[in-house]
């Protein structure tokens, strides 16, 4: 009986750091990659940090050299604002249907010059620097972003809006901008899925306690990344909204994690991270870290909490806590051992948990694999393997299987890549 | 022979030509020696730009190339196959960045224009001493030794092992499994371990292409990835040590217990009934959870972070473990009084808070401690410790298990040194990189997965065997040449005076020493290219293809003229 | 030896400004681009080679330097030995540097092609540690004893160099038997001629006084050379002697460093086949009772005679340079004497001339063979 | 409390009747010291295994014709010596040794280091013109009451390294106003003690008078101030450093001479630091001039950034010097300031790691500003 | 309206490959705007630039030189620059007590993401070297 052939090139969807690995890997074993990402860039969140626990590395310095090699590579065919839609067919021999946004600035003419912003009419808030800066229509997410290659935001863009604006191709040297670009609806076949969407992180409005969105200077994780980030709106300069420096912050670790039901197992080490930020740009800063057990696994990692400890950052142990506005201060009120107690604070940061992609859930249905209690990936079975979703030939991997380290999810990105290689 | 140098300067519309005077560019630099043409073209990196390109180092037979464009992270690549389309080895050619740091930079013409004149004549200057350089390649062999066998040795023995490749799997000890033999069942899940285990061996067992050497150690690995030498040698027997080659190693070694005797005051070997972990685990797989006395126990504690503070680090599943000795212990005697004396619960992923509310609901007391001494109190055990307000309190139990911290292996440090690999300051062993290369180490071809690189779980382990694999099948594909890095370090036989400096500053051990020459030799295949060596030498003899002593000086020369 | 032609130039000032203006007008006819020519060091208390383009500098051009420290020959292979590049230059050296110079471009450490020699009549120069001892005074006492040719001061091999007027290279100045405020240009080549020409020198004028006066005085020196010689031959030759006058020998290596003539990248007698375990020192030691450490003093200066005597100038830089005062200049001009004497050979008497040692006659040395019938 | 052993003999005879007993005993199969070596009382460093030589054997005399850690390594640089051998070595002699096998230039397998409290040499100049001989008498004075003999060489008159530090056995020579009456021999380690085990002479435990020696060293410390302030002074600017080296003829002799510079070629007289036609084209066009040979100060400078690290301050290098720069008095001073960085003193410990081949992780974090 | 009489330095960097190259480009797609007296030279890595090579532009006129890789603990060949920080400390406390200027030369750590940082030791140094004027060793014949 003859066995039908098996497809050999490899869907991996997302292009945060655990797709990127698993492309560049299995493109080093030639295999054929489409590497679908459902935004205009890669690096997903890592390149939104500026340095990587424990070892305070530069997050842009690790993942720009991979970046430019995926770029570079061949093998891999980088499909941005691409969404799958729809897959058919089993291990060995997946159908997959793609719908690629148009970007309407043509990848192989723009240059990256980015002489196309400043004339576009339109601003609006930079959802990449989490709405701490303002951005066109027609714009890349950060400096450096890669591809360096704009797009059209059609849901802003005046023209897309059916008024007669050329702003941007007037601005454009190399007939880059094509405004009558399509969405492609495109095909593939591959023998086997990696799927690496990645996170997000709760929306902390619902949690009202933390008066996020309520009080101007509560701050998500992720916010406050950007804020340290020197390629980011304050260029690395840690400001309030109201353009000072903080003198006291708080960081919340474990927002919203009675409410998910499990330790999102980074926030303790990043609020740790955030610690050695605050220090290093304000060295008087006085940082007050409420938490309730504190997860910090890995060999290299107690080290750090205790270097962190040195900085003379107050670790305290909250029961219950609650952030409120008294008077024109911000306080944060919690109680410890029974006691209450209440700080006064200029900024507060929310280590919120971590939960899968609002999308994850369609992407399920789509790939037919199946979700744990929590939204996550599930593996079929985590003593066989935690990068093996219930269908075969799909592999799971990064935070969208769970929440993880950058070190947990490469490694998962290289064990899905063993399993598709180890396939027929 | 004549050089013809080409200079191709790029306009990129006017990003380039509307900062810089491209004119004067071209006429600074027609007039140097061996510069054969200069012209400037719209858009180089444009289709249209790259056929230029080509025609032109067909047309004007050139022998070196400059483009003087944006930056190579943008474009060197795209250039040096244009070079490959014309048949111009891509390393006789040198790009000039008088985009991104010389146009965009400043908004002064004439600064612009006088520092992208430099530029240009400084990379005029390094490409006249280029010299071609050719891809290397070398034959490998795909075979894998797995070193350890335990969880991960199996899985990654498992996964790699096929038809084109065989997989030797060392284990010291007479047996498969590990630690984890011991165990009965899972954390996640409460599963029987012994399923995992014999599933796994049963499969080793019928695989063609996995020898397992049992009750046998590595007695020498030497070579480089691709091609190591191995020497396999039965222990506590004296017989010929069995030689192999392979590509690639795969350390599995595990990881070993903290011994409590460092820590008298949990008065481990003082006591009677005070145990460890692993002599639990053992206990209660024997299905008698018993005394010393052969009574059973009314009440037992666990106490977490055992060594932590002397180790410096959380083991990661003690807390996780712990909550499992208190689910056998309510399985197999339901009235046993189980508390838990712990700092910080460490439960992290998705499933564990769960198990520990489950195992909560399940009159599990859980105690937050510090300051924790026992003494002993008529046959039981008092547990002495301040609560989280530091008031002293104490608890008696008849037995007390203790989580200690994991540590390296024994032989961590043997291995390590034959290997070559390095270890952290905890002694296991370090990854290449701790992110992106977490399964690899700083000798290509070795890499490190499990408890030998760290404590983790079991699942967590098997990601990593599977990781490594992962590495493995994507870079030694049977039949398939590796190809090293190109631009190595070399060192002049006649000139090196075997100080082994550049030995001690090499991070890849690509440098060894030739002890009859008495002079050190790199081996191009482990080079990594840095060059610190090339700075470290004293004597000039060590030298880096394609940024070499002359092609950097004529930069430097023409830069400063 | 064929005659040498030349003419007379007015030299009012002296000679050192002559030979400047001589070199000034020529770079502004554009004969030379560049000149290598002894001047004072900023310290003021010693003179190097320099390679000038700048007129301006050119007025602290130093020809006949009281002191030879860098042997020009050396200074011309450092400027040419890569290539000869695209400037004239002119190389404004005494007669025993262009003699080097000439060894060297045979053994291929100097390339000529754009390189006009141009040697002065010398007197010779002084030792440098007397020189560094009170510079001023040394530089008046030089001038003075340069008028009257007198060579007391001198370094030892100068008072019994017989080539002090020798001309090798393209141009050479002579002053000895000039008419006062006139001194000789003579031409030695092709170069010298066009160079003269360029110049509007005569060179179909009377040398006469000069080369009597040259002659008489090699003649001169030359008895007094082969006197010396004998005198330092007694005290010297023999194995212990030779142990002896070398026995403070610190092995610095300097002669060999300052030679002009020693060429090596990395000397023999710095490579590793010199380099021996400690077991067979011990067992050198042991067979005497006691050994010398390092051993093979006499071997390292042996072996530089083997090397390089044949192309040896007798410039006594080897011996200036020596911290220990011995006087290798004075045993290597010997011994360079006899070598050289073997094949009928002057080192850097032309450039047509092959080095001995690489070329040979099938009819010569006859009376060095075993006789064999 | 280190064993010392004490003869009752002058320092000269003593150290001699030691290597008599040392050779005759076999308990050494030569012994490396300074000798007279020929009828014009040449000193040399010679390898004795016949006790009879020892007679014109001058442990102590205060000439340092070649730089002995630069020979012990040329006698242990192929092969370690197999059998037993006592070597006198003065400290910076010693030190930099100690420093070459730290570049695997040699080992101490089978070495016995007799070492001394070191009361200075003279320049080679003075045996030049025979002048050390008469200084000798004047010399043995000042090293009794432990002064600065007027006739040192100027580094040994600033030297503050004069107590060996790794010596088997250490002599007693500097500020011991009995050293014609008996010789003191410190036997700082096991190999040492087995040495002088078995010797006719009384033992004892005994440490040497640090508080003397630190007299001494503040002598020495005025005088390395003097030294500074003057060269310091000279080294001023570029200007400053033309002044010094512009008479420099490039021979190259300190480094040949230095007991650290240890390359088989100089990197300095490698094919990339010869200038080509075009690079002199290039010089003129800057400078309308270029001294020939050029380099120097680039040479010295580079030479600075080799070896200053491991600079011992034997002033070799001034002597062997034609043109007399004071080369080793501005390699003492800026040796010592990078030296000092690392607070690293070359040659002090065989184990230490030379500072530029190492790092710490958390160091110099000023050095970025 | 320019000066031409300002002294605009020459200023030697050595950049390595992963970190500073990538921070100085950073700096120009940010259209960041700093002195073009910075020569740029790329090396692999910071542990490449040989003491002598610094000695040698210094020597042969440059202004300024100025080398730059990853951050401690960043270094893309595991710990090359630690290498170099040695290295450089040590030869500017050699220029600094042999009598010459060592403000002519600079260490910096410039990561990728660091663009605004580039420009800033750019300016800063630049700044410096106009304090210190031209270097005056471009005209000296005696070197």
């Amino acid at each position: 009986m003859k066995e039908k052939e098996q497809k050999k090139d490899v869907l991996v969807i997302g292009a945060g750091i655990a797709g990127i690995e698993a492309s560049l890997l299995l493109s080093k074993a030639d295999r054929k990659v489409h590497l679908v990402e459902k935004t205009s860039y890669t690096g997903g969140a890592t390149i939104k940090f500026e340095e990587v626990f424990s070892n305070m590395e530069c997050s842009t310095c690790m993942v720009a050299p991979r970046q430019q090699e995926l770029l570079q590579d061949n093998n891999i065919n980088l499909i941005t604002l691409g969404n799958v839609e729809d897959v058919k067919g089993s291990v060995g021999d997946f159908t997959v249907k793609i719908h690629k946004k148009a970007r309407y600035v043509d990848m192989v003419n723009c240059i990256g010059c980015n002489a196309c912003f400043e004339p576009c009419p339109v601003s609006l808030k930079n959802e990449f620097e989490e709405g701490l800066s303002e951005r066109k229509a027609i714009y890349v997410p950060c400096a450096g972003a890669l591809p360096n290659v704009p797009m059209i935001d059609t849901d802003n863009c005046l023209r897309f809006k059916g008024k007669k604006c050329t702003a941007c191709q007037e601005a454009c040297m190399f007939e880059a901008i094509d405004y009558n670009q399509k969405d492609e609806k495109i095909e593939i076949k591959v023998g086997a899925i990696v799927v690496a969407s990645g996170y997000s992180l709760i929306d902390t409005k619902p949690l009202s306690k933390f008066s996020y969105g309520k009080i101007d200077n509560v701050y998500t994780s992720m916010e406050f990344e950007r804020l340290y980030a020197s390629n980011g709106p304050t260029e690395g300069n840690i400001v309030l909204r109201d353009g000072k420096n903080p003198k006291s912050v708080a960081i919340i670790h474990c927002v919203g994690r009675e409410e998910k039901g499990y330790c999102s197992s980074v926030c303790c080490m990043y609020s740790l991270k955030f610690n050695h930020y605050l220090k290093s740009k304000i060295p008087d800063i006085k940082i007050s870290e409420f938490y309730t057990d504190l997860c910090i696994p890995g060999k290299s990692h107690q080290k750090f909490y205790e270097k962190m400890k040195e900085t003379k950052v107050d670790m305290i142990r909250f029961n219950e806590i609650e952030v409120a506005k008294q008077g024109k201060d911000t306080v944060v009120k919690y109680s410890t051992k029974g006691k209450k107690n209440t700080l006064p604070v200029d900024m507060v940061i929310l280590a919120p948990a971590i939960e899968p992609k609002n999308d994850a859930s369609e992407l399920a249905k789509t790939l037919g694999i199946s979700k744990d209690d929590y939204g996550f990936f599930k593996e079929e079975n985590p003593y066989v393997s935690s990068v093996i979703s219930s269908k075969p030939g799909i592999f799971i991997v990064g935070c969208a299987q769970g929440a993880k380290n950058i070190q947990d999810s490469v490694s998962q990105a290289n064990a899905a890549v063993g399993k598709v290689l180890s396939l027929s | 022979m004549e050089r013809k140098i080409g200079v191709y300067i790029c306009e990129c519309g006017p990003n380039i030509s509307e900062k810089i005077d491209i004119d004067k560019v071209i006429d600074a630099v027609s007039p140097i020696e061996d510069v054969a043409v200069v012209e400037k073209f719209k858009l180089l990196c444009s289709a249209d730009g790259k056929k230029f390109l080509e025609e032109q180092i067909k047309k004007n037979s050139l022998t070196h190339l400059v483009v003087a464009a944006c930056s190579p992270k943008d474009h060197e690549k795209t250039f040096m196959m244009v070079c490959e389309n014309a048949e111009l080895n891509p390393y006789l050619f040198q790009l000039a960045n008088i985009r991104e740091q010389c146009a965009w930079i400043t908004e002064d013409k004439e600064e612009a224009t006088k520092k992208a004149i430099r530029l240009v004549k400084a990379a005029i200057g390094r490409v006249k001493y280029h010299s071609s350089l050719e891809k290397k390649e070398i034959d490998s062999i795909p075979d894998v030794l797995v070193i350890g066998g335990g969880i991960a040795g199996m899985e990654a023995s498992l996964q790699l092992a096929s038809k084109q490749r065989n997989v030797y799997l060392v284990e010291k000890t007479s047996d498969l499994g590990g630690l984890v033999k011991n165990y009965e069942k899972t954390f996640l899940g409460m599963k029987p371990i012994s399923d995992i285990i014999d599933e796994k061996t049963k499969k080793i067992d019928s695989n063609g292409n996995i020898k397992v050497f049992k009750d046998s150690e590595v007695e020498e690995a030497i070579g480089f990835f691709g091609n190591f030498e191995i020497k396999i040698k039965r222990t506590n027997e004296e017989s010929e040590p069995v030689e192999i080659n392979v590509g690639a190693i795969v350390l599995a070694t595990g990881s070993a217990l903290f011994n409590p005797d460092k820590t008298p005051e949990y008065g481990y070997g003082k006591f009677e009934n005070v145990i460890t972990s692993l002599e639990f685990e053992k206990m209660n797989l024997s299905g008698k959870i018993l005394l010393k006395n052969n009574k059973t126990p009314n009440s037992v504690a666990t106490i977490h972070c055992v060594g932590r503070e002397e180790r410096g680090y959380c083991s990661e599943i003690c807390c996780m473990y712990s909550l499992k000795f208190a689910r056998y212990l309510k399985e197999k005697l339901p009235n046993v009084k189980v508390s838990n004396f712990y700092s910080d619960l460490c439960i992290p992923g998705k499933t564990d808070q769960k198990f520990f509310n489950q195992t909560k609901e399940k009159n599990v007391g859980f105690i937050r401690s510090s300051n924790i001494k026992l003494t002993k109190k008529g046959e039981q055990l008092n547990i002495e410790y301040d609560d989280e307000n530091k008031n002293k309190q104490n608890l008696l139990v008849d037995m007390i298990i203790l989580s200690p911290a994991m540590v390296p292996n024994d032989d961590a440090t043997k291995i390590a040194e034959m290997t070559g690999v390095s270890q952290d300051d905890e002694g296991f062993f370090a990854e290449e990189h701790e992110k992106l290369n977490p399964i690899s180490t700083s000798t290509e071809g070795i890499y490190i997965v499990g408890c030998a690189k760290g404590p983790k779980n079991i699942s967590d382990t098997i990601v990593q065997a599977e990781a490594a694999s992962g590495n493995i099948l994507s870079s030694l594909i049977p039949g398939k040449k590796l190809e090293p890095e190109v631009k190595t370090s070399q060192i002049s036989e006649s000139f090196c005076i075997g100080c082994k400096t550049c030995l001690t500053v090499c991070s890849y051990g690509a440098i060894t020493f030739d002890e009859t020459k008495k002079i050190s030799v790199v081996n191009e295949v482990i080079c990594r290219g840095c060059g610190n060596c090339v700075a470290a030498c004293p004597s000039g003899a060590a030298s880096i293809k394609h940024f070499k002593f002359n092609q950097l000086y004529q930069e430097i020369k023409e830069a400063v003229k | 030896m064929n005659e040498l032609k030349g003419g007379i130039i007015p030299s009012k000032t002296g000679i050192r400004e002559t030979i400047i203006d001589l070199i000034e007008k020529s770079v502004d006819k554009g004969i030379f681009d560049a000149v290598i020519i002894p001047m004072k060091v900023p310290s003021g208390d010693s003179f190097v080679y320099v390679l000038v383009k700048d007129k301006k500098l050119l007025k602290d051009g130093f020809p006949l330097a009281p002191t030879m420290l860098v042997q020009g020959a050396k200074a011309v292979s450092s400027v040419t030995r890569l290539g000869k590049g695209n400037m004239k230059i002119a190389a404004i050296i005494r007669p025993c540097e262009a003699r080097a110079t000439v060894e060297l471009a045979k053994l291929g450490q100097a390339d000529l092609d754009n390189v006009t020699i141009i040697s002065i009549d010398c007197p010779g120069v002084l030792p440098t540690s007397d020189f560094l001892e009170d510079p001023d005074k040394y530089l008046k006492k030089f001038d003075d004893a340069y008028k009257n040719w007198d060579d007391k001061i001198m370094r030892p091999v100068c008072q019994i160099c017989d080539k002090s007027s020798m001309v090798t290279g393209d141009l050479h100045i002579g002053t000895l038997g000039a008419k006062k405020d006139t001194c000789f240009i003579i031409s030695n080549s092709e170069k010298g001629d066009s160079v003269a020409e360029k110049l509007d020198i005569n060179l179909n004028q009377n040398l006469d006084s000069w080369n009597s006066k040259v002659k008489a005085i090699s003649e001169e020196k030359k008895k007094k050379r082969i006197k010396a010689h004998k005198e330092l031959k007694s005290t010297v030759s023999g194995l212990d002697n030779l142990v002896e006058t070398f026995s403070q020998c610190i092995n610095c290596h300097n002669c060999m460093r300052v030679c002009p003539v020693c060429i090596c990248r990395l000397c023999y007698f710095d490579s590793d086949k010199v380099k021996h375990t400690a077991e067979d020192y011990l067992t050198r030691a042991e067979s005497k009772g006691s050994m010398r450490f390092l051993p093979d003093t006499t071997l390292f200066q042996m072996g530089r005679m083997m090397h390089m005597s044949i192309s040896c100038v007798s410039c006594g830089n080897c011996e200036d340079a020596c911290s220990m005062d011995i006087p290798v200049g004075q045993i290597f001009s010997m011994i360079a004497d006899e070598t050289q004497a073997l094949f009928d050979y002057v080192s850097g008497r032309s450039l047509d001339e092959p080095i001995p040692l690489v070329a040979y006659k099938k009819e010569e040395l006859h009376q060095m063979e075993d006789a064999n019938d | 409390m280190t064993k010392a052993l004490k003869l009752n003999k002058s320092a000269e005879e003593g150290i001699l009747e030691f290597l008599k007993y040392l050779l005759e005993s076999g308990k050494v199969k030569g012994v490396f010291t300074l000798k007279r070596i020929s009828k014009n009382s040449a000193i040399a460093y010679s390898l004795i295994t016949n006790p009879d030589e020892l007679k014109d054997a001058v442990p102590f005399y205060p000439l340092m014709p070649v730089n002995a850690g630069k020979l012990m390594s040329r006698f242990t640089l192929k092969e370690g010596a197999k059998k037993p051998v006592a070597a006198i070595l003065k400290p910076c002699e010693l030190r930099g040794f100690i420093e070459l096998i730290k570049r695997e230039q040699g080992t101490l397998d089978n070495l016995y280091i007799i070492s001394s409290i070191c009361g200075g040499v003279f320049p080679s100049r003075t045996e030049v013109d025979r002048s050390a001989e008469k200084k000798l008498p004047k010399y043995w004075e000042s090293v009794k009451k432990g002064e600065i003999s007027p006739d040192l060489r100027s580094v040994c008159k600033a030297c503050e390294e004069f107590i060996p530090y790794t010596a088997d056995i250490t002599f007693d020579l500097l500020g011991n106003n009995d050293i014609d009456k008996h010789s003191i021999f410190y036997l700082n380690t096991k190999k040492g003690e087995d040495l002088a085990k078995d010797m006719k002479g009384d033992f004892s435990e005994k440490e040497f008078d640090r508080k003397k020696l630190e007299k001494i060293n503040e002598k020495r410390q005025a005088e390395k101030k003097k030294l500074y302030d003057e060269i310091g002074k000279k080294m001023n600017g570029i200007d400053g450093l033309v002044e010094i080296f512009g008479r420099c003829i490039g021979c190259h002799g300190c480094s040949k001479v230095c007991p650290i510079c240890y390359c088989k070629l100089c990197e300095f007289e490698s094919p990339d630091s010869e200038y080509s036609p075009s690079n002199y084209e290039t010089e003129l066009r800057k400078r309308g001039g270029i001294k020939v040979p050029p380099g120097t100060i680039y040479f010295h400078l580079g030479r600075l950034t080799h070896i200053g690290i491991s600079c011992v301050a034997c002033g070799q290098c001034n002597d062997v010097c034609p043109v007399d720069i004071p080369v080793a008095d501005i390699f003492k001073k800026v040796g010592e300031s990078i030296q000092k960085m690392f607070d690293y003193v070359p040659g002090k410990d065989v184990e230490e790691e030379i500072p530029l081949v190492s790092f710490k992780q958390e160091e110099f974090a000023e050095i970025e500003e | 309206m320019k000066n031409n009489e300002e002294f605009m330095p020459r200023i030697l960097a050595f950049l390595c490959n992963w970190c500073s190259y990538a921070g100085a480009d950073l700096a120009g797609t940010s259209r960041i705007k700093y002195p073009a007296s910075i020569l740029p030279i790329r090396v692999m890595c910071s542990s490449r630039v040989d003491p002598l090579f610094v000695l040698r532009a210094y020597l042969g006129g440059a202004d300024g030189v100025l080398v730059a890789g990853c951050h401690p603990g960043d270094c893309h060949y595991q710990d090359g620059n630690y290498y170099t920080r040695r290295r450089f400390v040590a030869l500017k406390k050699i220029v600094e007590s042999i009598g010459l200027d060592s403000d002519r030369l600079r260490l910096s750590w410039v990561s990728a993401s660091e663009g605004q940082k580039y420009a800033k030791v750019a300016t800063e140094f630049t700044n410096k070297i106009k304090e210190l004027g031209a270097n005056s060793a471009k005209s000296k014949i005696f070197l």
